[in-house]
């Protein structure tokens, strides 16, 4: 590989120009052309969805929609199809937001998982109390009564009118808390608001950039499992047999991952390819 | 009495506040005693909450001023664009007023300051886009910087590339085609190393942020006091 | 007649376009963007902080303004965070200041010694024996960097480097476990890392199918904009490049 | 260790504490909260205390060494360097709100700021600023003329240039933050604070134009991008550090002992939980023990 060589790849690779054509071309092709690479099924994925088949029929289930339109490629396939596998159940499901987007993401939600939610009726089925300001004092005056925090629902229904909320209305109400969070500090209100005094059993959806740093609270127990981005949306798709954008990402992933790789071989393959040359000098 | 006044009173807030709050946290004594624990916990970070909603405003008006300076100053080159940014603000500071002013007339209608209607046209059709592509564009310098930064320069800079490399395969299917092991191996990374890793960070930043608390609580930290008179 | 919805996702897909274009050469158009974006978060900010007073304060001093007369102190004090434009009366905003800076500690600090101390303590006591030979290796491994991860960050208490020829087992030790925290450090950054890229594509994918593949030739025309915008730029700055050249020989 | 003034009185509050409780113990009484295991309220009492006690010991005349920070010593070298090639410096500590739980770290980012306000005039250097911390844009004001003003260059502090506040608006601040340091060709960038996505954006922006950068930051997440990327990095609780090197004052620093008694305290816990294991004891639940009754 001589000198030649090596600048006319640093040229090539270090123009940023090239760079990102190939890598917008490596992103948008698997939606002209699907290459239906096979999806397996880690055993994370299969552990939340085995705890959750176990939760009884006809359970209430607490769900907080905290993230903005920009993470709902990673996070809403996941909530979509854990929606999926409670409403089966006849799971009652009360969604929260504590973020300012929380309303117009959770719209967007409802509008992608139409055919879910119309079978289900507004106030008895599932409640949307939309966005509580306050951080983590809301989540901590949230576990100790919804009533005492809200006193009307998203769409300015008073809370009194709905049915949901005279079965259910403290933490320990709900068999599960499920978070579905586009930050780090999400995990931990409700870690130290629910997990710590109530014991109520939380599961996380997060960003892959996130995972690594929530891990810990899946390592001490304090969360019964984590899905984790396109990669256990698509898995749980699959698993509770409704494709949605997990699986139409995934080709998509794997091409931009593969070039991305091709990238940092390139990288190194310059930076050694120089060292070695100023060596033999 | 002024040094009283402009140095001592606030540090003294803030030697105050810090050790009410940790007896509201850590203290009960009994049921009554706890609810006005409680009580009053709540209270302090709602005051939090208005003082923050003030700020919000005092810095509305900074860059308000910011931009009028620019037009004035930086001719031709930059004052088109002040423009640009000084009326949308003004302009979406006029639509939340009129949801503001609507949800006290008849609240029947649900129409709120987030609710108003040009208010949300303009969040959904120009913020959402806009921070979802300055969010989105992190692939391009991802990108870039795996081309660039993610040489094998030293053991340390491998160990991380390796690492991040069996990540990578491990996340997309790819993995499953090269070496079926790769996800089990990527999932023992995840919980094990990783977690490993991560834990004296996380027990750090806890006992440095603590050290802080402690040395704004005996005034040892003056920062956010600005000027030294 | 266009509509105020397809007008709007039009302006969404130029404004995506704009703002990517900044990864291939700040340009005008980005500036643009950039301006508009900015004017309108500044505007939503103080919209927000419009409604979260309303809902914590003046709702409640509203409805019962007995119970809740204790909101005026901070609303005074927050008014007085304008005084900060004063030569004279600067300092007064530090009373609001004071306030935030130490309840935002407080909530660190109180919370802290559970979360990221003592659970975390509970998570790294593993037993380093046991019949499970797999079990017992991933016990050593995590005790191994969770010991190494914290001699890294001891900053005062570290054993002297002993002179040339002589060895002291206290170094050596603190050196071993140093580089097991160092290398330990990179194995969760390498995984971290890998990690976003999962996040970013996903992040582009749905910007693509949400607002740009539904509006193509809203897109294509911002993108021939850009390209002329980024050209324009190339040329202006080679141009004055050229000039410094001849003013400088 | 002298018996002085603040030692009697630091000792009769650790007394008095003690002595409350074992009367609270004995009377049944609920002193402490249910939900919350004592050995939190220990830990915190530890850790507050044996900071005390490092920085008494300086004031008395102990002195100690501080293993070195090479990203803190890097902020002069980078300020100096690119003042020689006329370009400015930026520096920014991040957006959001101080009264969360990440005052500490924004606090911090405000102890370097200080610092490089003093570099910044000791040198001459154009210094911007950006923030998107509502709360504190009159202290960052402040600080900087501070900075000037103790070079004896009071003249180079012009509030509208030196600093700029963006919104506390995520994405809207990273726009004009990465725009601001292309645009002014910004010779050095610092940036110090609890930071999320927007990391890579201005470490990339830094790259743009070839910047020599220093960065750090105690959120996880965002330590790799800084480790990768920039010149310099402070790692997790090494941005704390870095602050009380910054404020200049001894006593400050010496707080820093306090950080490594808890890191010795773990060290020491961990391997007592290991040992207690073998002996079937679990340090774990005495860790979760919670003051209640029947």
């Amino acid at each position: 590989m001589n000198m030649d060589t090596l600048a006319l790849v640093d040229k090539v690779f270090g123009s940023k120009i090239l760079l990102y054509i190939l890598l917008i071309a490596a992103l948008i092709y698997p939606f002209a052309s699907p290459l239906g690479i096979p999806v397996s099924i880690s055993s994370r994925t299969m552990q939340v969805y085995n705890y959750v088949k176990s939760l009884k029929p006809g359970c209430y289930v607490y769900m907080e929609i905290y993230y903005e339109v920009a993470a709902r490629g990673e996070l809403e396939p996941n909530v979509v199809a854990l929606v999926k596998q409670l409403f089966d159940k006849d799971c009652k499901i009360v969604f929260v937001s504590l973020i300012g987007t929380g309303p117009i993401v959770f719209s967007l939600l409802r509008s992608t998982a139409a055919d879910l939610f119309n079978t289900k009726k507004y106030g008895v089925d599932y409640v949307y109390l939309g966005y509580v300001s306050g951080q983590e004092a809301a989540a901590a005056s949230l576990a100790k009564s919804i009533k005492g925090t809200v006193s009307v629902d998203n769409y300015g229904n008073r809370i009194e009118t709905l049915p949901l909320l005279r079965e259910v209305d403290k933490a320990t109400d709900f068999s599960l808390a499920i978070i579905a969070s586009s930050g780090t500090d999400t995990f931990n209100w409700y870690v130290r608001q629910w997990y710590t005094p109530y014991n109520v059993s939380l599961l996380f959806v997060a960003l892959s950039v996130i995972a690594p740093s929530v891990e810990p609270f899946v390592g001490a127990k304090q969360a019964i499992g984590m899905l984790v981005g396109q990669r256990s949306a698509a898995e749980y798709e699959l698993l509770v047999g409704r494709k949605g954008l997990g699986l139409a990402s995934m080709d998509s992933q794997s091409l931009t991952h593969a070039l991305i790789l091709v990238f940092i071989a390139a990288g190194n393959v310059v930076y050694w390819g120089k060292r070695l040359r100023t060596k033999k000098k | 009495m002024s040094l009283i006044v402009k140095r001592v009173i606030p540090q003294l807030i803030v030697s105050i506040i810090l050790i009410v709050m940790i007896v509201f946290y850590f203290f009960y004594v009994n049921k009554s005693v706890a609810g006005v624990f409680s009580a009053w916990d709540k209270a302090l970070s709602d005051w939090a909450i208005i003082i923050m909603a003030f700020a919000l405003m005092v810095g509305g008006a900074d860059i308000f001023r910011y931009h009028l300076i620019q037009i004035r100053k930086a001719g031709m080159k930059q004052a088109p664009f002040s423009i640009v940014t000084i009326l949308l603000e003004l302009v979406m500071i006029a639509f939340a007023l009129i949801g503001f002013y609507i949800s006290y007339i008849n609240p029947e209608s649900g129409i709120s300051i987030t609710t108003q209607p040009q208010f949300a046209w303009l969040y959904t059709n120009v913020y959402a886009p806009s921070d979802t592509a300055v969010y989105s564009i992190l692939l391009f310098y991802i990108a870039s910087a795996s081309y660039r930064a993610f040489t094998a320069k030293n053991p340390t800079a491998a160990l991380l590339l390796a690492v991040a490399v069996i990540v990578m395969l491990g996340n997309t299917s790819l993995g499953g085609l090269i070496w079926p092991g790769m996800l089990s191996l990527r999932d023992w990374i995840m919980t094990v190393p990783n977690t490993a890793a991560f834990r004296p960070i996380t027990m750090g930043a806890g006992f440095g942020a603590i050290t802080l608390g402690l040395r704004l609580l005996i005034w040892r930290e003056v920062s956010w006091l600005g000027r030294r008179e | 007649m266009v509509s105020w919805e397809l007008f709007g996702a039009w302006i969404g897909a130029f404004l995506i376009i704009w703002i990517y274009s900044f990864a291939f050469k700040d340009n005008v158009l980005y500036k643009l963007a950039e301006h508009i974006f900015v004017g309108t978060a500044a505007g939503y900010s103080v919209a927000l902080a419009l409604d979260s007073l309303n809902r914590v304060a003046i709702k409640s001093l509203l409805a019962q303004p007995a119970a809740s007369w204790h909101y005026l102190i901070p609303v005074i004090l927050g008014v007085l965070m304008f005084l900060k434009y004063s030569r004279r009366y600067y300092w007064v905003a530090r009373y609001g200041i004071a306030l935030n800076v130490a309840i935002g500690t407080a909530l660190a600090v109180r919370t802290i010694p559970m979360a990221n101390i003592v659970r975390q303590l509970q998570a790294a006591i593993v037993p380093l024996w046991g019949s499970d030979p797999l079990k017992v290796f991933n016990n050593w491994l995590t005790f191994l960097i969770t010991m190494g991860g914290l001699t890294y960050f001891l900053f005062t208490i570290f054993p002297k480097k002993p002179e040339t020829g002589k060895v002291s087992a206290t170094y050596t030790v603190y050196k071993v476990l140093y580089l097991i925290g160092v290398y330990g450090m990179m194995i969760g950054f390498g995984a971290l890392f890998a990690n976003t890229i999962m996040t970013r594509v996903g992040f582009v994918i749905s910007v693509y199918l949400i607002y740009l593949q539904p509006y193509m030739e809203a897109t294509v025309i911002a993108v021939i904009l850009a390209t002329i915008a980024i050209l324009i730029e190339i040329r202006r700055r080679s141009r004055s490049k050229c000039m410094t050249l001849r003013r400088m020989s | 260790m002298r018996i002085t003034k603040d030692i009697f009185i630091l000792i009769t509050i650790i007394l008095s504490i003690i002595l409350i409780s074992i009367v609270a113990w004995v009377s049944k009484i609920q002193l402490y909260n249910p939900t919350r295991p004592l050995s939190s309220f220990i830990v915190l009492l530890f850790l507050l205390i044996a900071g005390y006690l490092s920085i008494h010991r300086v004031k008395m005349g102990g002195t100690f060494s501080v293993r070195d920070i090479a990203a803190f010593n890097a902020i002069e070298e980078g300020i100096a360097r690119s003042v020689e090639m006329g370009r400015p410096i930026h520096m920014t500590i991040g957006y959001g709100s101080i009264s969360s739980s990440m005052a500490p770290q924004y606090i911090a980012g405000l102890g370097i700021l200080s610092h490089v306000a003093r570099m910044a005039g000791k040198y001459g250097a154009k210094l911007i600023t950006t923030l998107g911390v509502p709360e504190v844009i009159a202290s960052v004001e402040e600080l900087v003329r501070e900075g000037y003003a103790s070079a004896g260059k009071p003249e180079l502090f012009d509030p509208v240039y030196n600093v700029r506040y963006l919104t506390d608006q995520q994405f809207a601040y990273a726009s004009a933050v990465q725009a601001t340091i292309v645009r002014e060709n910004v010779g050095a960038n610092i940036v110090v604070g609890p930071f999320y996505a927007e990391s890579l954006i201005f470490m990339e922006a830094g790259n743009m134009v070839g910047a020599f950068q220093v960065a750090g930051t105690a959120r996880e997440t965002q330590i790799p991008f800084f480790v990768l990327v920039a010149d310099y990095s402070f790692i997790g609780e090494e941005i704390f550090a870095a602050g009380a090197m910054a404020s200049g004052d001894k006593e400050s620093l010496a707080a820093i002992r306090g950080q490594d008694a808890g890191k010795l305290l773990s060290i020491a816990l961990i391997l007592l939980g290991i040992l207690m294991l073998i002996t079937g004891y679990s340090l774990t639940d005495l860790l979760n023990w919670v003051w209640k009754f029947g």
